[in-house]
């Protein structure tokens, strides 16, 4: 039809866009891998007083620009975590899109780049140039304040956050207590702009999320309590050290109450962070978009970023705390002492090793970003006064009882070792048969409906 | 309406009042709910009707017998072949046609499928507003599996215009009724996943378990009928008790409510009850399939059919309940008077004195379970 | 128990306030004096035997000529199976009735239906106003004689008839194409054109 | 509310069995082929050509085979089809069709006005976009008023009635405009018939008839505006 002449790019442009796609699809997670593993490191004492020493030819003790080059090197940390979180986030926008499509049965954003990837680029772009709306009878000041109090949540709790065996920036001492601390920035974010917004929708949504986070913070507490008493330190790097490369060295199978905490800290987490079944404070078809009924362009873009970075988060934490986080299977401490070297600065091996480190806690992380994807586009919502008897109810007593459960456990560990192996491998081999159950049900749900095979076309 | 509203509501105290619409995700069309709220607990939700007023009944009184069947469509877009048969059967009635038996056949088929398209959408509305967007999506999926077999058979998707004064109007294509059957085997499987999906879902049986619990008495006095009087546990089906067309040759069992999640009357149950009807739809549909008689398609009638002067009401069991035609004939061929009476418009009448006590997300679920659909209450 | 067996029973027990049962040409109806309504139609819900508890239907009937309007009111009975049509017949004037609201809640709605459509006032009614149309609506549109407004509230409601239009630009192209090329005076043997 | 403990522990395994076949059910969605399709240009075959052939998309008219009968124009509830039938001044025997025109925009597609043409001429075709800028284009026109169409004599026992490939004509009408056309300027309205004392304008898009027009207080812009055409886009 004459009306209809769509523009179909031209080969050229095909051409160009295949290689764009391709080129942002390995130079993106590249880059990222590069700026953690080879920026955050070095905001390490020990190894810029080396650099200073050995690279600058300055005494770091008495030289003055020491302290410049401490600040400069957290500087560049901040922006490398930063700008993970930024394009990490961006990227999941688009994931989730697709993982969303392909369980409803539908395609997704497949237009831009090859099979859509450049989509959460165009759609940044989309929302940099819209109008940055002030509803009139707003308070400006905290309405334009409120998403950045959300990204700071999101971005210091990235401070503490492992992501392989040296990549933190900062290993605090109480670093899981931080970054339970810190999350409640996020809660300020949103109440304030759920007030300043001067809607109903809005302060709804903001009510029930300052309600829903503030009593999830005690299940999560309770439940980081369980690895916190099995490892003995708050310390984020310390938690992962404590636990092994293999699944059977994860506090997750050491020991049954640490499954069960790690189930209420993820539940936590799900709260915490507003995701399905949990969006009680964006809940659409209640209140149309909740918190951030009134925000638009950049604005809205960040209290987006700040929800699928989000997804990061939720999966660090709960790797880092049961699912052994960066550990390399059979790369024990000796080992990476040994591949450092004893020069000042690591050696080639250990800087492979971070890479590989890094890889494995994505890996893990990501799997738990699939799943909660997977929970969001499965399960429905469920109602504040619900929300609050599952929190109080279940899940807070239970958290009591892993707690309780686990000071026994250690006892029975420190006086016995081999019940924590035996536990280990029975609770693996459980999981790994629970898994394949449940493969072989979802395969079998297929042959289920009349007409309807296994089929992978259609992309 | 709102000033009238406004003055009811009690000013000097701390609620707060929301207008849950008109332009809201979960309100089925365009419908306003005054909702006063004190925190989240509903003191009161005030249906504010009419945006989608098209004064059908007007029309009616202006366009001749056979010209007004394309505007039956628009009365209830989702269940349209509902309110083709009720009409027909009105204007038959003061016609004294009799309806060959071919034809009554492809009227019950036609209408069980849109039945079951109809219940298809109304259960994935109810998924999406408590919060799980995929089933809809199923559902929909389905449900245009379906469309193409309605849009092979008369031609549109959604208003059908299949109905004709003294029968239908085409007859089944050629291979349909075997896609209609290999349809109906995926329909009963695709039921039974949608079960496990969400029907047995432990957050959506607790989400409407209990929640906002129309009595059977209550039911009653309110003029409830279809899905949501059997929600109440009340035992009526038009096409069982007051059978009409074919029905009387098949056999079909009627669900009622019996307090799957709790209550008898309560969100889910009026679900439920839509959820179990398409499975009955489907046998009818294989019965009719099955039983299909040879004959004529439409009895003789006159392009401009002048009825003498009386009137009469034909009574259907649609999709959203008793679908009832009232026609009142002067003896030309426009009607006097056309008056439709909908399922919906009676639900909504219920939700004002059902929703002092709800939660807000309870709001939603009773909007959502009493299947209202905008055009039909405002019409 | 059939149409006219309710019938005779709300006679006895109304005595001449119902009026005859009509010739059944296809539906029968039973007119009931207006006053009298609320108490037939509470005989209907509450008497054993009859137990009209389903209200079907309420809506009304615009009969100028006889300068009446006509309240139609549908009633059935779930555990009988029976139902029976009941009419009265307001003045058009001033066109007041009983609310039935009392008898079945859900009269409530189409109470409000029949006077924002027709303008019928109904006595005792909780809650009457205007269900479909804008409270400030002037008009009661499914009476007779109605008159459409031209718009409300500057929304108006009329579109261009874009065949009526291109008729007369038809008309005024093929007076043009005339004037330029005047058809040849038909003579005796017409050109075979066709 | 209290709970005893078998509820207490049946409320966690209910939910743990829920969401375990519920999870299971959307994950094996993953392995299916989606249902969309990517309309309209990533279609193996049109859209038009898959759907069935009782479609009713956009009326098509054979003028070659119309009869000139105005049945399908009485059968419109809507009054949509608007057909001028005049003798031929040139053979006044000969009848023609000066106007067949189809208001698409308010056609309603229900298919009346195809079943009592006698030989088949008006009928729905499979063809339903036509997006215009103006909605006035949605007007098809069938008849050419210069030069109009005489009307076709059903030959007695022909064994069948010559009529052109469904939908061709609709496709050539509708390869003949493009979506961002200028709509058709129309004559400015007519002056109401008894010009009231007060000089009041109607308003500009009123039908030139309506008596409704003539109350003062449905025109919201006294103003006179002869010659507005809303429709048509800035130059």
């Amino acid at each position: 039809m004459a009306q209809f002449s769509f523009a179909f790019p031209k080969p050229g442009t095909k051409k160009l866009l295949v290689g764009a796609t391709l080129g942002a699809a390995l130079a993106i997670p590249a880059l990222l891998a590069g700026l953690l593993v080879f920026l955050v490191p070095m905001v390490n004492k020990p190894l810029l007083d080396a650099f200073i020493r050995e690279k600058l030819g300055h005494v770091p003790a008495t030289w003055v620009g020491t302290q410049w080059v401490y600040a400069a090197a957290l500087f560049l940390a901040g922006i490398a975590m930063f700008t993970f979180a930024a394009i990490t986030g961006g990227i999941f926008s688009w994931y989730e899109r697709r993982v969303a499509a392909r369980i409803q049965s539908r395609i997704g954003p497949n237009r831009v780049g090859v099979a859509g990837f450049l989509q959460w680029i165009a759609d940044a772009v989309k929302l940099l140039f819209k109008e940055d709306l002030v509803p009139g009878e707003a308070d400006a000041m905290l309405f334009r304040a409120a998403p950045y109090f959300v990204v700071a949540g999101m971005t210091l709790v990235l401070v503490a956050l492992p992501a392989g065996q040296a990549i933190v920036v900062a290993d605090l001492d109480v670093g899981i207590f931080y970054i339970l601390a810190v999350t409640s920035f996020i809660v300020v974010g949103i109440l304030l702009s759920g007030w300043s917004s001067n809607s109903k929708w809005s302060l709804f949504g903001a009510i029930r999320a300052t309600a829903q986070v503030v009593s999830y913070e005690v299940p999560a507490g309770l439940a980081i309590l369980v690895p916190v008493l099995m490892a003995g330190t708050l310390s984020t790097q310390g938690l992962i050290r404590a636990q092994g490369g293999w699944p059977w060295e994860w506090f997750f199978f050491r020991n049954p109450a640490a499954a069960v905490a790690f189930f209420i800290l993820f539940i936590s987490q799900l709260a915490e962070g507003n995701r399905t079944p949990f969006d009680l404070a964006e809940a659409e078809s209640e209140l149309v978009a909740g918190y951030f009924s009134e925000y638009s362009g950049f604005r809205f873009a960040l209290y987006f970023l700040v929800e699928w970075a989000n997804l990061w988060i939720i999966g660090a934490v709960a790797t880092t705390l049961f699912l052994g986080g960066w550990q390399i299977p059979g790369v024990s401490a000796q080992t990476w002492a040994s591949v450092r070297g004893a020069g000042s600065f690591p050696a080639f091996g250990w800087w492979a090793l971070q890479f590989v480190s890094l890889g494995i806690f994505a890996v893990k992380t990501l799997f738990l970003v699939n799943v909660v994807i997977w929970i969001r586009w499965t399960l429905p919502r469920i109602r504040i006064d619900q929300m609050m008897n599952l929190c109080w109810k279940y899940l807070v007593p239970a958290g009591f009882a892993a707690m309780l459960f686990t000071l026994v456990w250690q006892m029975v560990a420190t006086w016995a070792p081999i019940v924590e192996k035996i536990t280990a491998l029975v609770v693996f081999a459980a999981t790994v048969w629970v898994t394949w159950r449940f493969l072989q049900q979802t395969r079998k749900n297929v042959s289920l409906i009349a007409h309807e095979r296994v089929d992978l076309s259609n992309w | 309406m709102s000033k009238l509203v406004l003055r009811r509501l009690d000013r000097n105290n701390e609620e707060m009042l929301i207008n849950f619409g008109p332009q809201h995700p979960s309100t089925h069309g365009v419908l306003n709910f005054l909702v006063e709220t004190d925190g989240e607990v509903m003191r009161r939700a005030i249906p504010d009707i009419g945006y989608l007023h098209r004064s059908l009944e007007k029309i009616g009184e202006m366009v001749q017998y056979p010209g007004y069947m394309p505007y039956t469509d628009r009365i209830d877009y989702l269940a349209a072949m509902f309110a083709n048969e009720g009409y027909a059967i009105a204007v038959e009635r003061l016609l004294k046609i009799e309806v060959p038996k071919r034809a009554q056949y492809l009227r019950a088929i036609s209408c069980e499928l849109n039945r079951i398209t109809s219940h298809l959408v109304s259960i994935g509305t109810m998924a999406t507003d408590i919060g799980a967007v995929t089933p809809l999506v199923y559902a929909l999926r389905e449900r245009e599996l379906l469309n193409d077999l309605l849009e092979a058979l008369c031609g549109a998707r959604l208003t059908y215009n299949y109905h004709r004064i003294g029968g239908v109007a085409f007859d089944m294509p050629e291979g349909w009724r075997d896609k209609v059957l290999a349809y109906l085997d995926r329909l009963d499987s695709s039921i039974q996943e949608w079960d496990r999906l969400i029907s047995t879902n432990e957050i959506y049986r607790k989400r409407l378990g209990g929640v906002a619990v129309i009595s059977r008495a209550q039911a009653i006095d309110y003029g409830l009928s279809g899905p949501n009087l059997r929600g109440s546990g009340v035992d009526w089906d038009l096409r069982r008790d007051v059978p009409y067309g074919a029905y009387p040759d098949f056999s079909f069992e009627v669900p009622v409510g019996c307090g799957w999640a709790g209550v008898v009357g309560d969100c889910y149950d009026r679900y439920y009850v839509r959820v179990l009807e398409m499975a009955q739809s489907s046998r009818i549909i294989r019965q009719a399939l099955e039983k299909m008689p040879d004959g004529e398609l439409t009895a003789k009638v006159s392009r401009k059919p002048k009825p003498e002067a009386g009137e009469v009401q034909s009574r259907i069991e649609s999709a959203r309940g008793e679908l009832a035609y009232y026609l009142v004939s002067d003896g030309t061929e426009r009607p006097y008077r056309l008056r439709a009476r909908t399922g919906s418009f009676m639900a909504m009448g219920i939700i004002e004195d059902i929703s002092p006590g709800l939660m807000v997300a309870d709001l939603v679920a009773l909007i959502a379970s009493l299947d209202v659909v905008a055009p039909e209450t405002d019409r | 128990m059939n149409t006219i067996e309710i019938h005779q029973k709300l006679q006895e027990a109304l005595g001449d306030a119902v009026g005859p049962l009509s010739e059944p040409k296809i539906d029968s109806f039973a007119v009931v004096k207006a006053d009298r309504i609320l108490e037939a139609c509470a005989f209907l819900r509450g008497t054993p035997g009859l137990e009209m508890d389903f209200l079907q239907d309420l809506t009304a009937v615009d009969w100028p000529k006889r300068s009446v309007i006509e309240v139609v009111y549908h009633l059935y009975s779930f555990p009988h199976r029976h139902g029976i049509v009941l009419k009265v017949e307001l003045d058009r004037a001033n066109p007041v009735v009983a609310t039935a609201t009392t008898v079945w809640k859900g009269a409530n709605w189409l109470e409000r239906e029949v006077y924002d459509l027709f303008g019928v006032t109904f006595t005792g009614h909780p809650d009457l106003r205007r269900v479909m149309l804008p409270d400030d609506w002037v008009g009661h549109p499914l009476r007779k004689d109605y008159q459409e407004e031209g718009g409300f509230h500057g929304i108006p409601n009329l579109r261009e008839n874009p065949l009526v239009e291109l008729r007369r630009l038809d008309l005024v192209r093929i007076a043009e194409h005339l004037k330029a090329n005047p058809p040849p005076p038909p003579p005796p043997p017409a050109e075979p054109k066709a | 509310m209290s709970i005893t403990t078998s509820q207490y522990v049946g409320n966690v395994r209910d939910t743990v069995k829920s969401f375990w076949h519920g999870m299971s059910v959307t994950l094996s969605q993953v392995l299916r082929r989606p249902i969309t399709i990517q309309y309209p240009d990533r279609l193996e075959i049109p859209v038009q050509d898959v759907l069935p052939p009782r479609y009713r998309g956009f009326l098509e008219v054979d003028t070659d085979i119309c009869t000139g009968c105005q049945a399908c124009e009485r059968a419109c509830p809507i009054s949509c089809i608007q057909i001028e039938v005049e003798k031929d001044p040139a053979n006044p025997k000969q009848r023609v069709v000066t106007q067949f025109d189809i208001d698409e925009a308010k056609c309603m597609f229900c298919g009346l006005c195809v079943e009592p043409c006698p030989t088949g001429s008006i009928q729905h075709t499979r063809e339903f976009e036509a997006t215009q800028r103006s909605v006035r284009n949605l007007v098809f026109r069938w008849a050419d008023p210069i030069k109009p169409f005489p009307v076709y004599k059903v030959v007695k026992g022909a064994p069948y009635i010559p009529r052109a490939p469904l939908g061709s004509r609709v496709k050539d009408l509708l390869a003949q405009r493009s979506w961002d056309a200028v709509g058709t300027s129309y004559l400015p309205p007519e002056p109401l018939k008894p010009p009231p004392p007060p000089p009041v304008k109607p308003p500009p898009a009123a039908k030139p008839a309506a008596p409704a027009a003539a109350k003062p207080a449905a025109a919201p812009a006294p103003a006179p505006a002869p010659a507005v055409q809303p429709d048509e886009p800035k130059p």
